[in-house]
C-alpha cells in the first residue's frame, strides 16, 4: 500500500480522500494554490505545498507545480480527485513517466473516453446500446428507429440544422431544410439521423475494475434533476428502475468494462426512456455524486479506488454487492436559489445537520471566505432511509437544520423541491427542473 | 451591492457603523421613504472582535511579504550557488543590480534563475542551501 | 409561550443579530415598508460577548423581567376575575396591597392566586383573561 | 399516529426524538428549564413552554408542569427521553390517568424493574441467569458455583462485612469474619454467597417490543468501557462474542420479554465471564448508547419505539433483524480527560466531524453555554465500518477533526484509547478504562 498520497485538488473532494487515507493509514500531502492556504484540507493534511496562484491554470491544473510537489514530499502516488486534471490524460503519462502512482484508469483508457464519439463507437462495439441513428438510408432508418427523430448535420453544432421530425411525412422536407442549411453554415450538406428522447432520465452505472480482471458495478444514480446539464441532486436506486433493468444493464456493462481491461471507478451515463437505454459518455473518474453508491453498498469507493491503484483486487465479486435502502445527495452551492447567481463572502455562521442516517462531505467552517476563483459547490448533504419516503423526510429535516450563514445558498430551492409532488413522486425527467424553477420564480414574483 | 434575503441591505448598515465610527457616536438612526435604520454600539464594540474568531478556522499559513521580498514563482528546491563548492550568488549585506541572479531553484530537473526585480542591498537570506520551497515563500529580502 | 412556526420570522432576527454581532451592536433597528424590527443586547458587556455569538444560536425567548415585574410561578392558563363575567381582581391605574390577589393561574385543574409582592400601582397587564402562561412570563407590572 | 409530542427532556435526546418526530411528520412540543431557552431542541421545535427554573426538580421532574404544558398545546403523547422521569413509574401512571400516551413501558413493568431484587427474581424465574448466590448451605453452594465467591451481608451495604473468598479452606475463617461483622455493622449477622467474577464485560442486549405480543433483540453492545459505573465508550458486537453465543442469550432473552407481555424498547444489562451470562438489571427506556444497535441493524429505535406507542405492531420478525458492520459510540462530556473534573463555559468554536460513517447526536452549537445544572455529556461521536479495524480507524479520524473549543472535553482521552494495544485488540474489562486511566495521568504527570 502507498506510504503518501498527494491529493492534486480542492475542497470537499480533497478533503473526502483525505478522509480515506487517514482512515488506511496513509499520510497526505495538500497542493493548494495561494487562494486556499486557510482550507480544511490543508489543514488536516500531514503535509502541504503551495503550488501556485489563485487561478487554476497557476495551481490545480499546474502539472509541473503538482510534480515537483509530489518529488519533494516524497509522495509514491497522486489522486486527481474530479475536475481539474483527473480527466486528462498528460497528466496521467507525465505521472507514470515520473515513477508515481496515478490513482485513476490508465491514459489510454482516459483519452478514448474523452474523445466522446470514439467512446461511443468503442462502447457499441462491447454491446452497449447508444442513442440509434445513421447517416445512410436515412429514411429506412427512421421508420425502424421510430419518431419522433433528429436531423443534424454531420459537421455541424450549436443547434444550427437540426431538424425534430414527428412524422414520416415530415421527413423529406426536414432533410431537405437540414441539408440546406447545413450546406450553408458548415460548406458541408451531409446530415444524419438521430432518435429524439422527449423526456429522457439522466442514468448513470457505477463501476469498479481491479487489475485482475475483476469488476462489479454498484448499481444506478438518477441524476435527471439538472439545471444547464448541471446535476443538483442525485438519488438511488431511480425510482423509475426496477430491479430486472438494474442488473440487465448492469450485467451488460461490467461485461463490456471487463473487455476493455478498465481499472479503478468509472460511471457509464445514459440516457433512459420508454424503458431503453442510450449510452452518453463514461467518465473516468471519481464523480461528485459517490457518496449516494457508497450508502447504499456500504462501500467506500475512495478506498477501493486507492486499494485497486496499489495493485490489489476486489476480493468480492458482483454476487456480495448489496444495495439497500435509498439515498439522496444535495449539492449545496454558494448561489442564490432562484438565479443562481454566485454568493460570494465569509461564512459567518456553519452549522451542519447531524444524527441518524445523515452524512456531510464539506470543507466549509465557521469563519471561512469562500475564494472566487472555483467551483461554487459548498457542500454535499447525503441522506440514507431504508426507503424512498424515509429518505425524502430526513432530507427536508436536514435541509431546516442546516445553517450557512454570511451566504446564500441553494438550500431553499432543496427546501421546495422536497415538498414539490412531482419530486416526491419521483415522476421527474432530466427538464423538469428547469420547468419548476421557472415556476417556483413566477411565484417569487408573485409574492413579491 | 449585495442585497440579502428579506431586503435588508447590509450595506447600508456597513455605512452607519462606518459613519458612527468617523463620528464616535454611540447610535446612529436613519431614515428614507424605502428604509430605515439605528445602529449603535455599546462600549465594548471593536475590543471584542478577536473573540469572533474561530478555532475550526486555521491561520494563515503565509503571513504577507515584507517590501522588498522576493518570493518563489515556483515549487522546487533552492540553491544558493551555481555548483556545489562554489561561493553563494549572493550574500547578506550584497549591493545588487536589477536583474542580477539571487538564487536558482530547481524543478523538474531545470535550474530556474530567480534574478532581483530591483537594485538594492541584500537584507535577509530566508532559505538554506538545498531547501524545498512552496509557491510564493519569500526567498531574499532586498532593502 | 413561543410559536416558531406562526408570527415573527425568526429569520429576520437572526439576520439582524448576525448584522449586530458582526458590527459589535448592542442595538439595531431596522424597518422596511412590509416589517419593522429592533433588536438590543443588554449592556455593554453582553454586547462584547455576543460578537462571537453565532446566528446558529437562539436569541432567548425571554427578556430579563423589568423592575416591578410579577412573573408566572407555573404553566398554566391565566385569568383575570374570579369567574366568568365578575369583574377584574385588578385593573391598570388601581393600586394595589402587597399580598393582594392580582389574578390566578389555573393549573391541573387547581386555582393558584397571584398575589402582589409589594404595594404598588398596575403599570401593566400583560396578559389577556384565559391566557396560557409558561413559567417566568410577566404577568403584571407595578410600579 | 400522534399529531403532537411533547419531549420531556432536554440536551442531546431532546434533539434525538425531535429528529425521530419530525422525520414521521409528527409536531413537537420542548418544555425547557429557564437555563435551557437557548438550547437547541427548545430551537428546533415547533412549539416550546418554559416549564420552571434551572434546577431539575423544578422543570424537567416537575411533573404538574409537564402535565399543564400538555395541555395546553395539546400534545397526545409524552417522550421522557433517559435520565430523570424516564423510569418513574407514577409519571407513566398520572400521564395515562390525564390521557396522554407515555412513550414507555407500563407503570407496572417499570415499576418491577425499578426494584433490582424483584428484577432478577422475575427474570431468574423466566429462565434468565443471574449471579449464583445462596443464603442457605454456603459451604455446598460454594463448591457448585466454583471459587472465587464473595460472602455478603444480607443487610448490608457499602462493601462492609464483604469478604472475596478465593479457596474452600479459607471459606471458614471468612463466614465467621463476615457475620462478626456484619453483625456488629448491621445488627443481623446473616451472610450470603456470591460468585465473584474477577474480570467480567459489560455486556447488554437490546430489545423491541409491540402490543401485538411480538418481541425482536438486536443484539448486544459491550459497555464495558466505564469508569466508576459510568459508560465512556460502547460498541457492537462485542468483541468478545460469537454468533452463537450472540442467538443464544438473543433468544432467551426476547422469549423472557414474550413471556412479560412487555412494550417497547428496553435493555437488559449482564455480566460477561468465561463465557457465561449473569443479569444484573433492567432498563425500561431508551439508552444513551441505541445509536451503536441503530448503526448495526439499520433501524431507528425511537421510530420504533414511537409507532409501538401508538399500538402499531412491529411487521418484522427476528429472521429479518440483520445486523451487520460494527459500530463504535464515545460519549464525550465537557470535563477533563485526566481528572474528570467539569468543566464548564461558552463554546467558542463548534465543528463536528463529518464524512462517510461518521454520526453526531450533539445539541451544542457555536456561542453555547454549557448550564451547569445538568450532566456533563455534551455529544456523542459514533463511527461506522465494515469491520471493527475499520471503524476503529474511522474513529481515530473522526476525533482528530472533531473541534469543540472554549471547553475542556473527553476528546484527547478517546484519543489515547484507539491509540491504546488493549483496546485495539479488544481485550478489556470493566475494570480496564480505571487502571488505563491511573496509567494514563502517571504518564502525564512524568511528562510534565
Amino acid at each position: 500500500m502507498f506510504e503518501k498520497i498527494l491529493i492534486a485538488n480542492r475542497g470537499e473532494i480533497a478533503l473526502r480522500i483525505l478522509r480515506a487515507c487517514h482512515e488506511m493509514g496513509i499520510q497526505t500531502v495538500a497542493v493548494h494554490s495561494t487562494a486556499d492556504a486557510d482550507a480544511m484540507h490543508v489543514r488536516l493534511a500531514d503535509e502541504s505545498v503551495c503550488i501556485g496562484a489563485a487561478p487554476p491554470r497557476a495551481s490545480y491544473m499546474n502539472i509541473p507545480a503538482i510534480l515537483s510537489a509530489a518529488s519533494l514530499t516524497n509522495a509514491s502516488a497522486i489522486h486527481p480527485g474530479y475536475g481539474f486534471l483527473s480527466e486528462n490524460p498528460n497528466f496521467a503519462e507525465i505521472i507514470e513517466e515520473h515513477g508515481f502512482t496515478f490513482i485513476g484508469p490508465t491514459p489510454e483508457h482516459i483519452r478514448t473516453m474523452g474523445d466522446k464519439l470514439a467512446a461511443k463507437a468503442v462502447l457499441s462495439g462491447l454491446g452497449i446500446p447508444v442513442v440509434p441513428g445513421s447517416d445512410e438510408a436515412i429514411e429506412d432508418i427512421a421508420e425502424d428507429i421510430g419518431y419522433p427523430v433528429l436531423v443534424k448535420a454531420a459537421h455541424g453544432g450549436g443547434g444550427r440544422g437540426m431538424q425534430i421530425v414527428t412524422a414520416p411525412k415530415d421527413l423529406g422536407a426536414a432533410l431537405a431544410m437540414a441539408r440546406t442549411e447545413a450546406q450553408n453554415h458548415f460548406k458541408n450538406g451531409a446530415v444524419y439521423l438521430e432518435k429524439y428522447l422527449m423526456t429522457p432520465r439522466h442514468i448513470e452505472i457505477q463501476i469498479l475494475a481491479d487489475t485482475h480482471g475483476n469488476v462489479v458495478h454498484f448499481g444506478e444514480r438518477d441524476c435527471s434533476i439538472q439545471r444547464r446539464h448541471q446535476k443538483l441532486l442525485e438519488e438511488g436506486p431511480s425510482p423509475a428502475l426496477n430491479a430486472d433493468e438494474r442488473s440487465e444493464i448492469g450485467a451488460m456493462v461490467t461485461a463490456a468494462i471487463a473487455s476493455l481491461g478498465y481499472r479503478g471507478v468509472g460511471t457509464l451515463e445514459f440516457l433512459y426512456a420508454d424503458g431503453k437505454f442510450y449510452f452518453m459518455e463514461m467518465n473516468t473518474r471519481l464523480q461528485v455524486e459517490h457518496p449516494v453508491t457508497e450508502m447504499l453498498s456500504n462501500v467506500d469507493l475512495v478506498r477501493e479506488q486507492i486499494r485497486v491503484a496499489a495493485g490489489a483486487a476486489l476480493g468480492y465479486r458482483q454476487n456480495d454487492v448489496h444495495l439497500q435502502g435509498h439515498a439522496i445527495e444535495c449539492r449545496v452551492t454558494a448561489e442564490n436559489p432562484m438565479t443562481f447567481i454566485p454568493s460570494q463572502g465569509r461564512i459567518t455562521d456553519y452549522h451542519p445537520p447531524g444524527g441518524l442516517g445523515v452524512r456531510i462531505d464539506s470543507a466549509l467552517y465557521s469563519g471561512y471566505e469562500i475564494p472566487p476563483y472555483y467551483d461554487s459547490l459548498i457542500a454535499k448533504l447525503i441522506v440514507y432511509g431504508r426507503n424512498r419516503p424515509e429518505a425524502l423526510m430526513r432530507l427536508r429535516r436536514a435541509l431546516d437544520e442546516y445553517v450557512i450563514g454570511g451566504i446564500e445558498t441553494t438550500i431553499p430551492l432543496f427546501q421546495s423541491l422536497v415538498a414539490n409532488k412531482d419530486f416526491v413522486n419521483g415522476t421527474y425527467d432530466v427538464h423538469w427542473l428547469e420547468r419548476f424553477v421557472d415556476v417556483e420564480e413566477q411565484r417569487a414574483k408573485i409574492r413579491a | 451591492m449585495r442585497r440579502n434575503k428579506h431586503g435588508i441591505n447590509p450595506e447600508i448598515v456597513r455605512e452607519l457603523v462606518a459613519l458612527m465610527d468617523e463620528h464616535g457616536l454611540s447610535e446612529l438612526e436613519y431614515g428614507t421613504s424605502d428604509w430605515h435604520a439605528r445602529v449603535a454600539r455599546g462600549n465594548a464594540g471593536k475590543a471584542a472582535k478577536g473573540d469572533a474568531q474561530s478555532a475550526a478556522e486555521p491561520t494563515s499559513s503565509q503571513s504577507p511579504a515584507p517590501p522588498g521580498a522576493v518570493t518563489s514563482p515556483i515549487v522546487g528546491v533552492a540553491f544558493l550557488s551555481p555548483e556545489p563548492g562554489a561561493p553563494n550568488f549572493v550574500n547578506v549585506g550584497d549591493t545588487v543590480k536589477e536583474g542580477e541572479t539571487l538564487l536558482l531553484i530547481e524543478a523538474m530537473k531545470t535550474f530556474n534563475q530567480i534574478r532581483a526585480p530591483k537594485a538594492g542591498k541584500v537584507a535577509q537570506i530566508l532559505i538554506t542551501n538545498g531547501q524545498a520551497v512552496e509557491y510564493g515563500e519569500v526567498l531574499v529580502v532586498l532593502e
